[in-house]
């Protein structure tokens, strides 16, 4: 781990923490939902792989621009969405962040600069791109980050915004999530070469990064965005991880045959990111186990209060369901 | 005759016509572990030389279809959902529907597109369209919409073997839904509608996934003596005209039923055929229940707002049969 | 007022609404260039940073309109030829149709995309398309057609103002043609149909580069006593209803005159609206002159065979009035 | 130059020569047929560029496939392709090689294995793939070669190709010709980074070549085909040439501004394919101008039937417009 990154402020660092545990034990309240047929639509938990979302939106603030997957609620989450609305918008409720009318796929908030989670694979990185141009052209130093999975690093897209992006020198971070699958097929199945590699060409720099060490993500982040915000354009980070979880919540309801080994998933569950930074606290004397065991406690209280809040919601209305399609309707 | 899911109908049409012809490739993305079911056994059945998982890439994927087709293969492809479609629509619109016509005929092009297709399952607005106007109207794609168990597999397996460019859109979510599929095997001819149940009080074309809810509608009118005749197109392209006509001459009312968005639906295009070509014999304003032109939203109570449904379809025919005939 | 070709009023309109909100970008495939005229001097006037010539890549082009959009930006993208907008269809039928709405109107897409659609001018299939109907049936993106240079001035600056996606389909080849056009700074609001000629016999809807052959018709029939009434929706998205059932219920005859294929065409959907919002009025089958369902030919005489032509129109029109009303 | 190519036969070279020439002299008479206003529809040509399909189209027969694009007439004519149907289709005739329907984006010939040009930049990559896969499951040793311009390597759907080629080892063989211009941008303006280096991160070999020497495209294309043939996979050749006319005939009539300096013109004039090819057979001594010039009378000859053939030949039936949309109509 380099010097920047080991030198954070410990504030700093259980700041990521707190935010990790929050990401987590959402999805782990999400995931009882769904097993207890609680929750509308499909539903893709990004256990394990907090560590990237965190460690990049450490360096963004509201007026920063995401775009995110339809593995999404972390990105939310870590770009400061709020946890209750969020919680509600799955659940279909009318106090939702988007009024019950996007879901799982589509939590987004304007507010924060959360463009949303997206049902598309790949459909996030042109959102991003455009968003760099505003932000370029804005000229006040806002960058767009666009995170996407290895799967959509094969969705020509990529390629043309590492292109335009070069070009134009856009203040855009692409931000692969390498976790290994494409839904239930092994990367190396369908993506020749690493993807890293992909930004090359185009004379983009490219940064391979281990994406379960929160700090490792931190400081790739640090270099792009720092990059991105002076001007000097765009930078792809790979950053390896795992999904612990199915691709989507109830996968082994219609999968016929199991796509991966157990002891596979095993071994990346002892890689988590969040004990991981807890070890790290701790051999760097940084933080008392107690210390987290109180932001453990806060951030669940938190949680219990966003589930109340989603739960208590109310439906939407069905006169409302067309919805706001135009801003100028006639 | 066996009771069986769409999705396992659609599974064995597959496994027939693979076994049947060797020159079929099939892929598309995760058709080894199958989402949806419909491809699942085909790799270890055929394998990986002809059943084929790509990355997720549906510009290539659906190029790729018109290229191997072109050169001599019969082609399957998956699309998975209708909206990945969009992603890949240069290959299906610019490509597939035009390449024999601008080569005067010199190639035929035997592909058959997969996608589920329609909303019903909170899957959301980039997972839910029905997309089959769009299609419909490229001009050089055939497009299937099957309503029942045995369908699907006659017509995937009719859909395989035509020589044409066709989309096999199998109403979302409705993969479960069983029925009673031949031992046997048949054919479903495109072009060729159903009359589902026979009735001389008003008609009602009933597009894929909307059969069902019609015929549950024609269900619940019959006891109050009101006979609802309930045509299935199940290939919009090529269109059976002459059921649809023929069955709004003897009724003289017309409503139709369509799961996509209102403007250019299909729904628009029967109505408009049957206000050229039954213009005489109608004697009520030509209803159309769709999808209001608005996305299709997450929330369950919202979706079934905007879905056609049997109280929007009655509604519909209570109000094309009180109309009081020719003023 | 003064004479000026279609492509010189969208140009003025370009420039006029750029100077007017410095928030505005303009990108495009050779904008700085412009193939078609309308974005000439644009790049000389308001500088690199807004007026931008991309790489080829509709699929990014279409989807950074969309980010920069919901970015806070006022967008105009040119995507040149109707048919390359299906390279770009995820970002359109996805994205811009649908971000809106999917987070509750979280925010505006004031997106304008420029492209030329259509046929005429032996540019063949893949450069030929009527895209409108694919577009209408998105529901969340508004098409424009104009037929003239003064609408296209005011229709444009009018798209570029508004808050959503829109569509703005200039005629392929009609850039040249001629009119008046206001000195006068002006707007043409969406949504506003124009009775280009009053007649009490025959309604003729003709859309976009249809309104000007239905009006040679209309004057060759003039002679004869026959009075043609022509609508120009000149927004298809928005639709305006009330001005054509308002003729039809008038005239009790009604034809569509429409560029498109005709499967799922938009003189399918007003056939539709009209056999259904003004049945008690008509007194004759609705009839649609459309594309036949075939890509546009490249040879001259093959394409004007499937073109609407003053012919077809002409035909279409004495068809409707032979029909002894009510039968 | 290396040893193979210097070493071909001096037939081989001859015929080289003269479907240059061919190519050459089908393309000046269609600029003069456009200026003349005989030509429906917008026109673009290739001359200067002929090095490349030729140099390419010598490895192959008529059941290997090509795709190609709006300037398309070259790879048409160096496949094999009829010049008098070729002319006969340019020109809107029944007896043109796609009965009229197609025009000069659309020539093809299916029984060369030429899928035709295409209107749609970039969308005969996708096409060639699917040729390549059903050349594969043939296994008969076919190949399938993608032409495609500078500005079409913008389009993600080469990086998709690339690769999908590379994990499925397609017998590809992607031809970038990189004429300095999309459009009317420079390539520069629109691309970044060498687009030869767009294939190293799929494992996939790029060779970059002069695209006005058709000797070094001859070997380039060798070493490619051969690959290919031999189930080693796909590889990308660029070839570097020039555009000498226009974009598009006529553009001078509608562009305000020229885009590119005339002396660069000029000076590339100076490098043309052919010319250099006679240098080469006349100092390695191996034909006489009198034998070129016998090979010049002879094309001559073969366009000037091709001419008399398109213009002679009938007008298509309009009755018959509707075409043959579907196969098996119902
Ligand atoms: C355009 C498109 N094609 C296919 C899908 C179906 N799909 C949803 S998620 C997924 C896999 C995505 O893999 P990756 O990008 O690695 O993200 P991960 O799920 O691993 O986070 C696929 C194929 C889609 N949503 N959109
Ligand atoms: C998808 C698509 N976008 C845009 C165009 C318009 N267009 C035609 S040729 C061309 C430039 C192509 O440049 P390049 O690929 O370098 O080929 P070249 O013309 O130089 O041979 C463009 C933008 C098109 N035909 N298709
Ligand atoms: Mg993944
Ligand atoms: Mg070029």
């Amino acid at each position: 781990m380099n010097a920047i990154a080991t030198n954070l402020p410990r504030e700093e660092l259980l700041a990521m923490y707190e935010r990790m545990l929050l990401i987590r034990l959402v999805e782990e309240q999400l995931a009882r939902d769904c097993a207890a047929g609680k929750l509308p639509g499909p539903v893709h938990l990004y256990v394990g792989e907090e560590a990237i979302a965190v460690g990049v939106c450490r360096h963004l603030d509201d007026r920063d621009w995401i775009t995110s997957t339809h593995r999404g609620h972390g990105h939310f989450l870590a770009k400061g969405g709020d946890p209750a609305r969020m919680l509600a918008e799955i659940y279909g409720r009318a106090s939702g962040i988007c009024g019950g009318f996007g879901g799982s796929m589509h939590v987004a908030d304007f507010s924060k600069g959360i463009i949303g989670a997206n049902g598309v694979v790949g459909g996030g990185i042109a959102l991003a791109a455009g968003a760099a141009l505003a932000a370029q052209l804005d000229g006040d130093g806002r960058v767009a980050v666009a995170f996407f999975g290895d799967g959509a690093a094969n969705q020509g897209v990529l390629a043309e915004a590492l292109n335009v992006a070069a070009l134009w020198k856009l203040p855009l971070v692409l931000v692969c999530e390498n976790n290994g699958f494409s839904e239930f097929s092994p990367t190396a199945t369908v993506t020749s070469g690493r993807i890293v590699e992909r930004a090359r060409p185009f004379g983009v720099p490219g940064i391979e990064v281990d994406g379960n060490d929160v700090l490792a993500v931190w400081q790739a982040a640090h270099v792009a965005v720092r990059r991105a915000r002076a001007g000097e354009g765009p930078t792809l980070i790979e950053a390896l991880t795992y999904r612990t979880r199915g691709h989507v919540e109830y996968e082994v309801t219609f999968l016929s045959e199991p796509y991966r080994d157990e002891a596979e998933v095993e071994a990346w569950k002892h890689k988590d990111p969040i004990p991981r930074l807890a070890s790290y606290l701790f051999e760097h004397e940084l933080a008392h186990p107690e210390e987290l065991h109180a932001i453990e406690e806060r951030v669940a209280q938190i949680v219990a209060e966003a589930v109340r809040f989603a739960e208590n919601a109310p439906e939407p209305d069905p006169a409302g369901a067309r919805g706001h399609m135009f801003a100028n309707p006639r | 005759m066996a009771r069986k899911r769409m999705i396992q109908a659609m599974n064995e049409a597959l496994h027939e016509e693979m076994e049947r012809d060797p020159s079929i490739v099939l892929f598309g993305e995760d058709v080894k572990a199958s989402l949806f079911g419909d491809t699942k056994g085909l790799w270890k059945r055929f394998g990986p030389e002809r059943v084929r998982d790509t990355p997720i890439c549906e510009t290539l994927i659906a190029g790729m279809a018109v290229g191997a087709a072109a050169a001599g293969r019969r082609v399957i492809c998956h699309m998975m959902f209708g909206n990945f479609v969009y992603t890949g629509m240069d290959a299906i619109a610019n490509q597939a529907a035009k390449l024999r016509f601008m080569t005067n005929g010199q190639i035929k092009l035997p592909i058959t597109f997969i996608a589920v297709s329609g909303g019903g399952r909170s899957a959301a607005a980039q997972h839910s369209d029905a997309i089959h106007p769009v299609l419909a109207n490229l001009g050089g794609i055939k497009v299937v919409m099957p309503s029942s168990p045995a369908d699907a597999k006659g017509l995937l397996k009719a859909a395989i073997r035509d020589d044409d460019p066709v989309f096999f859109l199998q109403a979302a979510g409705r993969g479960g839904e069983p029925g009673e599929v031949p031992a046997d095997e048949y054919l479903v001819p495109l072009g060729e509608a159903c009359v589902r149940r026979p009735g001389r009080d008003v008609t009602v074309v009933a597009i894929g996934s909307m059969v069902r809810p019609a015929l549950k509608c024609a269900e619940a009118l019959e006891g109050e003596g009101i006979e609802v005749e309930v045509i299935d197109p199940r290939t919009i392209v090529p269109l059976d005209l002459d059921t649809i006509l023929g069955s709004v001459r003897k009724t003289g009312r017309l409503v139709v039923v369509d799961e996509a968005r209102d403007t250019c639906s299909f729904a628009s295009h029967i109505a408009a055929l049957a206000a050229e070509h039954a213009f005489d014999a109608l004697r009520a304003p030509i209803r159309r229940v769709t999808v209001p032109d608005c996305a299709i939203p997450f929330a369950p109570v919202l979706e079934r707002a905007v879905l056609p449904s049997v109280e929007r379809i009655e509604e519909a025919i209570r109000r094309t049969l009180k109309h009081g005939g020719r003023s």
